[in-house]
């Protein structure tokens, strides 16, 4: 395992902003946010999104339940998170001010529009008065504008009911914010062209509401923004989310091992994305089938990779539980499997829709009898691309079930993407079953110098063999109540996960230097935020340094090694330290943890605290 | 048995039953049904001159659920229920294989009801073999779904308080493709069944009555007597023992003397009569049906879902570049 | 928490015996090795029993894989495990002499039925030539005697089949051994009086048998054995298994409760046997059913439970994956629950009648999200009673579910058994919910002191109430996304746990000083080997003590307080460390693994071997 | 609505469907089908007077499985599938109590389907209500095992490729004691069944065709016509727009003019004819039945596995001394 000590770069301070739009459901600010972020990539800045939808089912129009957020933060450099608080926010209802205003920065801006501040949306959203009326200066600076009356207006010659014109009020907004920014008018009304194409009247009001916002914003001669300016940092030609990014991971890993993709799933907030992009894909050669629960759908894939293929499964919390008794199958026949755990917020259904990282238990643990089971973690939205191949390789070339984990924000945030080149990735080995030479008889469980037993896909003349989760002979395989055998095939199945840590280059990162004051950890989804606190911690001269982990199992003797090098070390975690518990058993350092359990990401602003506070004690 | 070089050799000739058994000790208990099963299976396969490398049996967990053990084949001993969801995924993964799933009443019905019901809906190209001896085997003697109603086990002391689930009633609601009844000791249908069953491109269902003389010996021996059964020829009158079955005027099945005008043809594709035959139970004071109920042609899963061509670097080199340029707007 | 130092005590030297009873399934050994135990315990002995069946299928008659054996050790003073090896090693058949052998210690006793040596059944033992035919003196003592035709001449004036005949063999080989030990030969006669009093034939053959078999051993003068006497040891009235134990202890608790006890169960061995006793309890007001799957056997539980009754569901390892999901559930419902582990050796099917105590990991972490539950683990199958009694206790005094572990040893070994009076053992509290004095609003998520909340019971007027698993805002339980919300409600649940420490009299027990050199931590199942080879080791000198874990999850801080205080701890478990990981990082000790998955418990001179060497090092 | 000192006051007085309503805001989107299904709920138990705590609603996850939230007595949310364990438990131990499991065409047949199965089998006291929208909800919009074939969803792009479960056919089958359909509009035949489903003694199966206006609106518009139902009374033809379901000399179902001789008169005790109607479906090509199909009186599973007394310590202690004195042979 090789620990890469990563050399903190100039691109790492700059200017950014954060800009969030929030509304009804029904209101298009997730569309809005999202384009908004896709033109800031495009015109070179690097960016980090957060979108927040109400619970899962829709709730009344105006209602705060119904209120939908989307946050971004671009800025000129390397953006880890999607900021802590909003320069900017864009509020279309008194629901979604009153729901969203803690998250303004004091003496930030507010657009909201007063259109929607009526009596009854304020009294949907709990105000007696309008907030609007005599709202505070020292708190933020009110930019009210009627958009409704606007874009009504605007819209007046096109024949729209009311309740349709008014879809178009988030491109009054954006027009606004455009204008803001000095983002290009041209790109974004190319866009509308391609993307309304099918309707010429929804067409023609959404651009005539973005020149509406555009002339306004232009007119009453908002402020301009300071606008952040692509620098060094090489932005995407597009964004992308987890989600989506792991789907195509998952694929690409197909490609590099030139196997089939069979994917099994039952839906589950926040994986379903998942299923529902790869089957899109069967033009692509992905057979994706949605099962009748979790545990057909485990079961369809480790069928389908004892076929041959890439069998793949993915979840979230309570599917995860339920998939643990076939997982240990998995192991026990050492087939290749990828599991994809996105996390949400438990124990049980929790909070199905918010980001949580308490799944590294089960992940590693979940299982009875001694399972060992490799647990790869990505860090970003765009990173689950690369996490999903490297999941796919080792569960492939060390024939054994891997877990995959992201979470619900990692899943539904965007990242600037930029189109990967197969050719620059290791193509993936399959460790195929060869009739031995000179009539030998090919045994199913003899394995390779890695301890990796070979794969015999059925099909295959001559090969034929019985596998199964009773206890099996080593090498050959037959059933076996020996207890010494017993002993035997427990050590190997650990060894085998333990030796994969040999090849793992990317499984330990070490930002700055390799000892220090305090050692800040990160996992899985928690990396941004704590890097870009190390990041504000060394700019203010403190000796702290940033190690992220990768790979949960297994877990290099190097990581202690570092660890001891720390007057302190602190895991971020979201959740009650279960990373923290294994670091501490395994190496024996006092490190402590840094747990959050409030359904989002860590802010830069808390992680900051707690390493000025470590410092401190 | 599983030397290669012999192998390849041995699949050019023709093979005969004892080819298809493996160096196992077969391990049931003396006098078990399965042995019978077991053997007509071996049979079948050199009857239908099987490529060894192109069956795979997939199993759960149960006495009935060693079978793969011992059959020299791909062979996949899977956990307790979920044989029908391994399997589907394997079809899917590899279409050309011929699929064999082999259950228990409890494994297929009890844990395992639900990946079956929607195996045999989906029309996967499997051939589920329910081995049925009305109790758990394997954990020695528990009542199982099947079990009669007012059975003493180990777990019902004081018998069984559940109405028994019939298998092929469940099978055809279930939208099973084929469907068929058999007994263990007759050779001859088992055998016809599995050769029919092998080359049926669809889901298959197939209830073997399976004596187990530990837990439950006898339980079918009044099967065992024309009285009992009615064996089903497709094209013929369901006769058995000097009577035929045929329907009231009420639309239900009664039986009637030979030759009666309501005496019932056996029609493999009607599925109305398929479903009052399946529904034949301990208390419906009819003659057990065996042999194929019912059989009908229609999609299998695997052709439904399959992908088109292949993932390879080039194709997802280009899938990439694609999804760049045409800069989806993330949902 | 409290500290038990237990002060050794002097009956833990004195006389003991090994006798180990093989043969074909069919022979009747395990009966024959019952008897003999349930004698001995009445004539004052303290026992401890292994029984071993073959694999779960019935195997040929003769065949290796057929072989049962049981074995016992009985002694003077506290007996602690059925011995590493035999004394006296009775062989039915060559099949179970050619796998019992080992088991016979150098210059020990072997008794054999010559008469079952016959050609075919060696060859089915794989023996070419007849092992009795020149054995060799230094290994042991050779007693032959053709038990077989000594039966069938015994019995031939009876209307028998001769293979009827032969299944009185076990009687002759009691008498033999009867004799030896001088076990009453009345008792015997009176108990198969009663016990075949449905078959006369049956009946008379068995005692003619067994008569014959004590008048061989005496003509033959064949040498008495040092008889082990009866000491201070409290002897019991019968011998009890684990799972009879741990089914009485159920009962107890309900009783104790003065609540209903509902069972939900899937047939699982080696934890069926319970489902089998339970489902004979409902004259005593018991409901048992035998569910669907593991899934709906712990819904059944659990809904039992809410229902007001104390429900429990009891399975092994991949029926307690099965339960993962519902068992989350329960934690987030506050609602108790029993869930029985009788581990077995895994992962996945594994060996299904071996034993292991590789489930502590998915008894304390395998569930998605932050779940906490106690967990307390059985130390002897007599011990199985109370430790489901204090399972049941803190699943209903503090309202979540508990994990009780036993398993496959000590379910089915017996250990000597008096009838406890449950008038000794605290009633438990059932935390009602009561409507709260002047009208106020009972909130389902209130709390107490300890931070339990109260059971409304369904049926009971004006509580009426609505819960389930989504997160829930602290004291109404109302559905809550609120993250500050969250995180309070996560605390409260591991706070909840926590504070169970301090409540538990029975967590810890140190046999011997609070320091020294070297610590013995044992839980579950190896507390009696464990306090064997201690009690060894310091009869020899050496400052060796044993801390014995009964519950794996509280775990109270005085545990790292001892264990600091040794220069080494060794935990002994059969698995790969699992509680050994948490003690490591709950208190930084740098305790080491005795670690042994062989599908049986420790050995008495293995523990001493590893004592010896970790003094040593 | 928790307030026990003017609860206790209130179940005195006749309730009125207001009073059973909670404070929780009911979540469902505007025009959902469930807002039709919880009114008549709640005018149920206001018209059978039931006492708040002697109902409880065990429920699933799903858009349906919210329904505990909404009505003031206990209530349940559990998890994905199981609620008819949960509920089985429930009422083994507490007898008293009305059961109902709320459950979806997702929950309550696809990952729960065994679970239904079972507990409809061993006739388990619980009225299940299953809300079919033919669509996941609440995950937004993929297929279910009830989605018509051909369906584009999220899940299925270029159409579901699966044959779609019939729920009344799966409980009819299973063993259910009661079994009807009503559809969300219908207030008066939901009302009756509720009433029927509220004091029938058994497991009681339900399925409510539930508009989903955000991923399937209109599915059941045909059926809304008088020409795609057939409302069914016990003793009366089957009726329907001007036309009447009779069976035809082959035994099967189909349409014939009002007045014919092979008109079928309903009765709900007839099990055979239930299960034809029960296997109408999109493609029989006749109107779907609705109200009560069938219904049976048959023991229900609590009392057959009911405990005999309470366990209390006196005795216990008697049932501990016998054990030992019996010294019975550990087994
Ligand atoms: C998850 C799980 N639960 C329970 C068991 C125990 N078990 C093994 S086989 C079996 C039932 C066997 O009955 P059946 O399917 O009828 O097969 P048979 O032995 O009668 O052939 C059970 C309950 C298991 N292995 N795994
Ligand atoms: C174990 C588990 N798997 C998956 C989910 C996600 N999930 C919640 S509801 C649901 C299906 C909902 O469909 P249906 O039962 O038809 O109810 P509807 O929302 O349509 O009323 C799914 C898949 C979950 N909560 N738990
Ligand atoms: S227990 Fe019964 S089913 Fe199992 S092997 Fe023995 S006879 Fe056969
Ligand atoms: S998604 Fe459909 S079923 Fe769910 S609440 Fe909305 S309309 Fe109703
Ligand atoms: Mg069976
Ligand atoms: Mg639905």
């Amino acid at each position: 395992m090789a620990i890469a000590e990563e050399i903190p770069r100039r691109d790492e301070t700059g200017v950014s902003v954060v800009v969030r739009f929030c509304g009804d459901s029904g209101d298009g600010v997730q569309l809005a946010g999202n384009r908004f972020t896709f033109d800031a990539v495009r015109a070179g800045n690097d960016v980090a999104t957060f979108p927040e939808f109400p619970a899962e089912i829709r709730a009344p129009a105006g209602s705060t339940a119904g209120v939908s957020a989307f946050q971004v933060q671009f800025g000129d450099h390397r953006v880890y998170t999607h900021g802590d608080e909003a320069d900017v926010l864009v509020a279309m209802n008194p629901a979604a001010l009153t729901t969203n205003l803690a998250h303004l920065k004091a003496g930030g801006i507010l657009i909201a529009d007063t259109g929607a501040f009526g009596r009854k949306a304020l009294a949907q959203a709990g105000y007696r008065d309008n907030p609007l009326d005599d709202f505070d200066p020292h708190r933020a600076r009110l930019v009210g504008v009627d958009m409704t009356a606007m874009v009504l207006e605007a819209l007046g010659g096109f024949d729209m009911k009311r309740r349709e014109a008014l879809k178009s009020r988030n491109f009054f907004a954006l027009g606004v914010v455009y204008w803001m920014f000095g983002r290009g008018e041209d790109e974004m009304l190319q866009w509308i062209g391609k993307k309304f194409a099918r309707s010429d009247t929804v067409r023609q009001a959404n651009t005539a509401a973005f020149k509406t916002g555009m002339a306004w914003a232009e007119t009453t001669e908002l402020m301009a923004f300071e606008r952040p300016v692509a620098d060094t940092v090489a932005a995407g030609e597009r964004t992308i989310t987890g989600n989506e990014a792991l789907s195509l991971g998952l694929m690409a890993a197909a490609a590099l091992a030139d196997l089939e993709l069979v994917v099994g799933c039952y839906p589950i907030t926040p994986a379903s994305d998942i299923l529902h992009y790869l089957s899109n894909e069967r033009d692509n050669g992905v057979v994706a089938i949605q099962a009748e629960d979790e545990i057909a759908a485990i079961g369809m894939a480790l069928g389908a990779s004892y076929g041959g293929a890439i069998g793949v499964t993915a979840t979230s919390g309570p599917g995860m539980a339920l998939k643990s008794e076939t997982l240990g199958l998995a192991v026990s026949l050492e087939l290749p499997l990828v599991v994809v755990d996105v996390q949400r917020a438990g124990p049980s259904t929790g909070m199905p829709t918010r980001a949580e990282q308490a799944d590294a238990n089960i992940a590693l643990a979940g299982r009875s009898g001694e399972a060992p089971v490799p647990v790869v973690a990505a860090r970003s939205p765009a990173d689950c691309f690369h996490a999903a191949i490297a999941a796919a390789r080792i569960a492939v070339e060390h024939m054994t079930p891997v877990v995959l984990l992201s979470d619900a924000a990692l899943a539904n945030s965007a990242e600037p993407w930029s189109t990967p080149e197969l050719a620059d990735i290791a193509p993936i080995r399959v460790p195929r079953a060869r009739a031995p030479a000179g009539g030998a008889k090919w045994l199913p469980y003899a394995r390779d110098a890695r301890l990796v037993r070979s794969w015999a896909v059925p099909g295959t003349p001559g090969l034929q063999h019985r596998i199964g989760g009773l206890e099996k002979l080593d090498g050959t395989g037959e059933i076996s109540y020996d207890g010494a055998n017993h002993e035997r095939m427990t050590d190997l199945r650990e060894r085998k996960v333990a030796v994969i840590g040999e090849r793992l280059d990317d499984a330990i990162e070490v930002y700055g230097e390799l000892s220090g004051r305090l050692l800040m950890v990160s996992w899985g989804g928690t990396y941004g935020a704590v890097r870009q606190a190390v990041c504000d911690a060394r700019q203010l001269g403190h000796a702290v340094s940033h190690l992220h982990l990768r790979w949960l199992n297994p877990m290099d003797d190097s990581i202690g090694d570092i660890a001891r090098g720390f007057d302190r070390v602190l895991v971020a975690e979201l959740n009650r330290g279960q990373v923290l518990e294994r670091l501490r058993a395994r190496f024996l350092v006092d490190a402590r943890g840094l747990s959050m359990m409030a359904g989002r990401p860590f802010g830069r602003r808390e992680l900051h605290n707690a390493i000025v506070k470590a410092l401190n004690s | 048995m599983n030397n290669p070089g012999t192998e390849l050799a041995a699949t050019e000739r023709t093979l005969s039953r004892k080819d298809y058994q493996t160096d196992n000790d077969v391990r049931w208990c003396p006098g078990c049904g399965d042995y019978a099963i077991l053997a007509q299976f071996h049979k079948m396969l050199a009857a239908i001159g099987a490529r060894k490398e192109e069956h795979v049996i997939v199993s759960g967990i149960g006495c009935s659920s060693r079978f793969p053990y011992y059959v020299d084949c791909y062979g996949l001993h899977g956990i307790h229920g979920r044989a029908p969801a391994i399997a589907t995924g394997l079809k899917v993964a590899n279409p050309d294989l011929t699929v064999w799933v082999v259950t228990g009443d409890g494994d297929g019905l009890s844990i395992g009801a639900s990946h079956l019901l929607h195996a045999l809906r989906r029309n996967v190209d499997i051939k589920v073999l329910l081995f049925n001896n009305r109790i758990y085997g394997l954990t020695k003697g528990q009542f199982s779904p099947t079990s009669p109603r007012g059975l003493p086990t180990r777990s019902s002391p004081a018998g069984n308080t559940d109405d028994p689930v019939r298998p092929l009633d469940f099978a055809v609601t279930a939208g099973a493709s084929f469907v068929a009844r058999a007994i263990d000791t007759d050779t001859t249908r088992l055998q016809d069944i599995f050769i029919a069953a092998a080359s049926h491109r669809g889901s298959v269902f197939v209830e073997i009555l399976q004596n187990c003389p530990i837990f439950l010996d006898g339980v079918f021996d009044a099967l065992r007597d024309e009285r009992g059964r009615v064996d089903l020829v497709d094209g013929e009158p369901m006769e058995f023992a000097g009577k035929v079955l045929g329907r009231n005027e009420r639309g239900r099945l009664e039986s009637f003397d030979t030759g009666h005008h309501r005496a019932l043809i056996h029609d493999v594709t009607d599925r109305d009569t398929a479903r009052q035959l399946a529904a034949i139970d301990d208390s419906s004071g009819l003659p057990f049906p065996f042999g194929i109920l019912y059989r009908e042609e229609r999609a299998a899963q695997h052709e439904a879902v399959a992908g088109k061509g292949r993932l390879d670097i080039p194709g997802m080199q280009r899938r990439l570049s694609a999804s760049s340029r045409v800069r989806r707007q993330t949902p």
